[in-house]
């Protein structure tokens, strides 16, 4: 069978000879027999690359729900955004995508300085100083954020807004599990974080909200930095990265960190994955700081250079004294946000962010006019997203819209479990958060509407 | 005339010179910070038909800014070109040998980016109803399917974004095994060659650490492990074969030992490529195991990361694992499915997920034996190159390696002053990029050399002679050595001042 | 020991040694050749089902070859690393300003890259049926009727496959119309300024040519022009602006005394960047013009080719025009037409339909009002980069000049003997690709400037801030200067001995 | 609109102050007005990028041909061939791509090389020491061919074979309009040219015969050679690259110049280009040869280097007196026939051209089982096209084949004109002819005569 590995016949005669050795098995001898697979992996025989090529393209076919087959409407924190060609095309480059972390600068600065772009970029968006080279995604900067701020405000009770993405505040408790902090979920009321609701309990070293809610609606990120004052606990936001263009960015807010799921910079759908996590803080946080850092500095020839810096924070020094056990990251779509935010530029995010909010409207709008059809939160401004309920189902509702083409967005029920804080319990199986982009067209809008009608019934 | 009115003299970088490509120069490239230029754009959207209205119109007052957030303005030229230059400033496997121990930076076969760029697989959003995405779940279940075979393990999760998340993933599954006995136990053992990773999240995982040294054969000593040995001890992360390249021979009786006081055996999979088809964790008697798919499997680095850490664990480990999981129904479609005891979710949706669709790839062209091939030949490639250069660089234990080897600088550095990263930044000037180095940590002025298995003996003879080359020079002219590199776009850089004037963004620059 | 019975010393080249990227060295890169290994093997093919027999029971004897020819044998992984080193030992609009006079050399959208590999446009053979093939007819109509309307001409082949290509049709079909008024006339009119195609075309269209001289202001000697004029010249092939990047002011009275005596004009489209959306060659009474889609419509030059170089023609050639034709059926269906008196293909097929593609979504992008824009900025470009240099680097004709601008260097040359070619030569050094040089032939120590309009301000400006010190550098060191390039991955090539022992291919090689 | 030019309206309008214009109208001063688009071309208004996109891609799914949307068995010069990712990932690389002619060596090893290891490829495959930089494509190859051969032989009498590509002969016709070349068609007989047939006229000073017909018979290059010898001619030969990996090379069988068309070697099919148009020839023409010339010499330093050469043949020097017009060519092509090349390999070349005439062979018997579907050339032995005939219209049974899904091949008489001397007139409007490349199925092909059973009623 072809494979990707050069040796010949001959030369592995050749090369084992050289190691004085008759046959290859003899490499493994260290390994005591009774141990080694005798029979070969039962697994089926390696295949040419264009069969296995036609099978992934099967696999590919299976996926009814694909953006590109059926106008997407779902959102909740993964959006269906313009990548153009050419930020596809420079984010593939061979030398970004096979290159391994930075380790000798002389021959990474491509690398090197594509990420401190990135992270001047999320500085910027944040309106924070500092900016790491990723995270594994957003539920994993939030839970990183979390342990930040554990570690300065030396309370392990966390004050979660249930504004935040469920599924992150899934992840967000599992880790709990090791670190042993508090997690106390904040209810939302008006699709706001109801602090009063937990007010009984202990004082949080941690209070966590969304700026704009997986609902779509804006929390209030002020009156968290004054309860976070008032109780002397650090504040974490997670914000939406397209949103920042036109919001007052959570450091100008007083977020203390700021963290965030960067996949709508340029990175597809992708079912979930590989995404970006941001993360930004404060200078007096940066020794605190998890995952990589890249900063500026010259060479022995006084010339500028980049390098990974404050090192000593991380897990290959500190080891189990280490802020934070991340090695490997998302620098790809690191570089690959910077280059969509660069081919964006300052206009182009606003517009985007801006047609976001206003088609999103316009979105709500168009569905709320279908009798049956309600606003989850009347009267509640939305952001990029917006939750309806339906006299139905939403699963049901979610599956007919499918066979017109529509995915329609998610039903919140698929997110927030039973009792979930974020939602009034009775009207959650009836439930879907929309969101349209910068991508959806009136027309788009318009049938979406109409089949939203006849599906309702 | 030219000098009269001229250009408009304070500007911006000029985005179309090329000075910065290594081509035809090595001037610093501009950061698109410094190319940009109020007013500029590139961006391109899509006619909707749908009106903007005015912000205040849409948005309370309280939360909005006074004018967009400013990040940069360039021409999409500009753009291109500036990316270009930075990628012809950059190393990868694609330009050539990469020997970076404990990374696996083999050939990233094309097929996978071609696979990972299908629309089909793409633009799947990870919130759709499961009917809608029956090819993703399908081809999770089947690599779920195929690392359980290939590692000997009952069951499997791919939620896991990397090597160390798989670890602190372990770590929690670890935790709950011992809590569902009624049990809670607070050390792991961790060889003190492990990497950084696995102490860091032990720690995350709830645990202390207690180090276990290595022995005079660079393995697990193992009375020093017999007698860290209690029941307070919840598991032992190993790798094997282990950081310095060699296989943990005990490892029976280290099982057995560990297992005695009821605790479980954690294995970092970063390592596997040496044994692939040859011997699996599972029958060597581990309960957890995460896999480097970014390494073993072939999945691109990109420079840092994406990467993906499956874990997968024996029979009684099984119903804690991460949720939900994919799952074929019995009604024959596939659908999510969270184990009885889950420790719930570690990965904000299924994990990353177009990682894990090039890495089927992969496993599906080299197929069973074509996994073993590929343990053999890189095996081979480590032993041939530790015994090529032996004579400069002797192996840190001198015994038969697996997929990669550690070479030590010490006596190099005895005679000459030159140290291992003076070797490391030469190599690079002989058209290698450098192996790892001062690691493992155990190893005084360690080479780590991990060839690989798709380079080839000219590749690995060429490298041993650039090696010949160096120890030579390092005798007769060590001062030149340890000016390199100078070949490169930058020489050595100020790791020092970076840490201590920290500019970690283009508004923090106080350099030029 | 590594050396006793070490590795086998005559060997290929090592595919994973990376010393010829400039990133790390500039030592050769080995031919693939160099690279080849008996038995080595990359490819990988479907699976079939069919057996393949021994080709002794399907091919007679005397056809069949002893053995399979010997090309190359590599591995994957070093073919990927061969070409990715060489890429990065080319130049290219990717990586800088490319102001190569004539040449057009804009920024080429990736757009288009994508829709031309599109699977419904870049996976469909030329001989299907005119029913499955419906979206390239439509395509390949609309950009014909697009491209008349640019050029104000009244249809239009798309077969030729570059400029040159399009010339020779068009002398065709300009003999073809001569025939047709039962004339044949032996005599094509060619400015001395054009470019070296005009005059081969000419030879090739069957024509004698006759030069016409340029006057002082740089454009056609009108007196020269007439003088030569007779019923035995089939036509005079222009380019407007003309290779000097002036315009040729007295177009009508060219045409009309064309006309005149039966003659037809040819238009060379090569620099119609400069003139889009603003003046159009058939207004100016031209009868045939070729475009060069690979100049103005940004199709890539791909290091030479491939181009496309469409033909239109005013109503009194189209029935001329080579054939089958994309049309609008009456049926409303696209099929193929020939045109009555067609001269019958040009093109294999029918002609360089990806590049054609690429043509339409470029100009769809643009549309007639960013065709304007085009033109405009490209002439502003080249006008304000005209003046800012024009102290050390005189424009050969001082005026107002279109989308490019011939300089010299004389006066250089004289004062400090630096020629035009090695300012050409050290501006590489400054991260600029060079100018043309030497060309027109009629402009002494030419140095041929198009910036095109997708270079900014500050590229401009940090060009002719590179041309300035290039300038006093000759003054002050006129033999370093003389020595460049310096940083690039060779230095000035012996073309001598390149056409003295001649190496064209490996097998001929007697070098190293 | 967006578009791709930097210039902001201030620099615009320093710029034009720099000039001492008002306005930027004023640069085209020298234009006289009357001459000067008053209203604006009447074209659609620009639009944006992904608007263009989706109208694109709505053409491209007009193209039901496309051979990845049916089973493609069209050859006939153009072949539905691998080209493995990894060669389209090399030959897309933005330095080869965006790349002009290599003018100025210094900067354009990177082409240079490619082009020079292309040409050896080129000369091996053909067995003439020479090879050049490439051609438009097959029939501007063999354009030219006889262009250098007549130059060489002096005398305008070309025997072109009606065995090479009828589209080819078109285009030979066409441009000897302006050479005033004699051109003498030579009809095939038993599937191999039939020299006799126009014994009668003036010797020829060149002939032309196809190794493989595109009939797919093989045609005697032996035989045409001795021919050639008789009356003084050129021989110009026409192969087909894949087949050259297994037949005797036209070069060693007495070519003087070897064309073909260079599609098979990782080009797609491209609706008919860019393709690419092979040429070599032996030492003594290499001051004839069309287009450009790559050769090895040496830097200043002594290394090794590349550089266009033997320019003085070339139009931009040698102007009138040039050997050919040929300016722009097909590089890119080039390049990627040369990865495609080093992906193959020695054995992967001889495996595909082996399946090519193996799986045409069963492709063969196959349709030929059918009742009423029969060999054009009973007997006469296949290489990669087999010429069938079918009881009605060639065209139509290709229409219903389309609608089972098949590209069923060729219909000749879309091809060869009335009386064409390849084929006889009585059959011309019921042949087909049909290929099968390494990349059909036994499943498809058995399909696909099936299908045929059908189409034919
Ligand atoms: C031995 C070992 N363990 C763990 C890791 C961490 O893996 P990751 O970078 O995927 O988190 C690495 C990575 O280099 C490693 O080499
Ligand atoms: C003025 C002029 N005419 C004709 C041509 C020939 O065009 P092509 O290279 O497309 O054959 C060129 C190409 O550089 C040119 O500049």
């Amino acid at each position: 069978m072809p494979d990707y590995m050069p040796h010949t016949e001959a030369e592995v005669a050749s090369m084992l000879a050289f190691l004085d050795l008759e046959s290859i098995d003899q490499l493994f001898d260290a390994i005591p027999k009774a141990l080694q697979v005798s029979a070969g992996l039962e697994l089926p025989g390696g295949l040419p690359e264009p069969d296995v090529s036609y099978a992934m393209e099967g696999i590919a076919r299976a996926n009814r729900g694909a953006a590109s087959a059926m106008v997407c409407f779902a959102g909740a924190g993964s959006y269906d955004h313009e990548v153009p060609p050419v930020v596809r095309s420079l984010a593939g480059r061979g030398e970004f995508v096979t290159a391994y972390t930075p380790y000798q600068p002389e021959v990474a600065q491509g690398m090197l300085q594509a990420i401190f772009e990135f992270q001047t970029l999320v500085s910027r968006l944040s309106g924070l100083p500092v900016a790491n080279a990723s995270l594994y995604d957003g539920a994993a900067s939030v839970t990183e954020a979390i342990n930040l701020a554990v570690a300065s405000s030396k309370s392990q009770v966390v004050h979660l807004s249930t504004g935040v993405h469920p599924n992150w505040r899934a992840v967000v408790r599992t880790f709990a599990r090791g670190t042993g902090h508090e997690i106390v979920e904040v209810p939302l009321k008006g699709g706001q974080s109801d602090f009063d609701a937990v007010a009984g309990g202990d004082h949080p070293g941690v209070i966590v909200v969304a700026q704009t809610t997986y609902l779509g609606t804006f929390d209030d990120v002020a009156a968290a930095r004054r309860r976070a004052d008032e109780v002397g606990a650090v504040l974490v936001v997670v914000a939406d990265p397209i949103l920042a263009s036109i919001l007052k960015t959570p450091g100008s807010l007083g977020a203390d960190v700021v963290v965030g799921e960067g996949q709508p910079l340029g990175t597809a759908l992708s079912f979930g994955g590989p995404y970006l996590g941001l993360f930004a803080c404060s200078l007096h946080q940066v020794r605190r700081l998890p995952g990589r850092l890249v900063g500026e500095t010259v060479d022995l020839e006084g010339r500028r250079a980049y390098v990974t810096t404050l090192r000593a924070r991380e897990q290959d020094i500190r080891r189990e004294k280490a802020t934070s056990n991340v090695c490997s990251n998302q620098t790809l779509m690191a570089v690959t946000a910077a280059i969509q935010l660069g081919w964006l530029g300052t206009h182009g995010l606003a517009e985007v962010a801006s047609r976001c909010v206003s088609s999103t409207r316009y979105l709500a709008e168009q569905v709320q006019s279908v009798a049956g059809v309600e606003a989850l939160l009347p009267g509640v401004s939305v952001a990029r997203d917006v939750a309806i309920t339906t006299p139905i189902a939403a699963a049901t509702v979610l599956e007919r819209l499918a066979d017109d083409g529509f995915l329609g967005g998610l039903a919140v029920a698929s997110l927030a479990s039973e009792g979930d804080g974020s939602i009034d319990p009775s009207l959650r199986e009836r439930t879907i958060v929309m969101s349209a982009t910068e991508k959806r067209t009136k027309a788009e809008v318009d049938a979406l509407a109409l089949a939203l009608g006849s599906a309702i019934r | 005339m030219g000098e009269t009115t001229a250009a408009p003299r304070a500007m911006a970088a000029p985005g179309g010179r090329a000075a910065s490509t290594p081509l035809l120069g090595n001037e610093r490239e501009p950061t698109m910070f410094e190319m940009s230029v109020p007013g500029r754009t590139a961006y391109q959207l899509r006619t909707t038909g749908i009106d903007v209205r005015p912000l205040s119109e849409l948005i309370p007052a309280e939360f909005l800014a006074d004018a967009p957030c400013d990040i940069v303005e360039v021409s999409e030229r500009d753009l291109v070109a500036h990316f270009t230059r930075l990628s012809h400033r950059q190393f990868s496997v694609d330009l050539g040998a990469y020997p970076l121990g404990s990374c696996t930076m083999k050939y990233n076969p094309k097929v996978c980016d071609t696979v990972a760029a299908m629309p089909g697989l793409a633009d799947v959003h990870p919130g759709a109803p499961a009917s809608l995405t029956q090819g993703w779940l399908a081809l999770m279940v089947e690599l779920e399917e195929s690392l359980c075979e290939v590692t000997g393990m009952a069951a499997a999760t791919l939620q896991p974004s990397a090597g160390a998340a798989g670890e602190l993933t372990g770590l929690l599954l670890m935790g709950a095994y011992h809590e569902a006995q009624g049990d809670r136990r607070r050390r792991v053992l961790i060889p003190d060659s492990a990497h950084g990773t696995n102490p860091a999240s032990a720690t995350l995982g709830g645990y202390e650490v207690t180090t276990i040294p290595t022995d005079h054969r660079g393995l697990v000593d193992l009375e020093a492990l017999r007698e860290a040995l209690d029941t307070d001890v919840a598991g032992i992360m190993l790798t094997n074969p282990n950081t310095a390249g060699l296989f943990e021979e005990d490892i029976a009786a280290i099982a057995a030992a560990v297992h005695e006081i009821g605790g479980l055996l954690y294995y970092d999979g970063a390592n596997l490529n040496a044994i692939l088809g040859v011997v699996r964790p599972g029958d060597m008697g581990f309960d957890i195991i995460h896999m480097n798919l970014h390494k073993t499997f072939a999945t691109p680095h990109g420079g840092g990361g994406p990467g993906a850490g499956p874990v997968a664990v024996s029979q009684r480990v099984k119903d804690f694992l991460p949720g939900p999981k994919p799952a074929l129904l019995e009604d024959g479609t596939y659908g999510w499915v969270t184990p009885p005891l889950s420790i719930g979710r570690v990965h904000g949706w299924h994990g990353n997920s177009l990682v894990l669709a090039r890495a089927l790839t992969y496993l599906k062209v080299h197929g069973g034996d074509g996994l073993r091939r590929v343990a053999e030949r890189a095996v081979l490639n480590a032993n041939w190159l530790r015994k090529r250069i032996s004579e400069h660089y002797p192996a840190a234990y001198d015994r038969t390696c697996m997929h990669e080897v550690v070479v030590t600088a010490t006596a190099l550095k005895r005679a000459t002053g030159i140290k291992a990263i003076d070797v490391a930044k030469r190599l690079l000037e002989e058209g290698f990029h450098s192996p790892t180095v001062y690691f493992p940590l155990i190893v005084d002025e360690a080479l780590m050399f991990e060839p690989t298995e798709t380079e080839s003996l000219q590749t690995l003879e060429s490298l041993a002679e650039s090696l010949d080359r160096i120890a030579l020079e390092a005798l007769s002219n060590p001062e030149e050595l340890q000016a390199s590199p100078r070949t490169t776009p930058v020489r050595r850089v100020d790791e020092a001042r970076a840490a201590r004037v920290l500019v970690p963004t283009e508004d923090a620059r106080v350099i030029d």
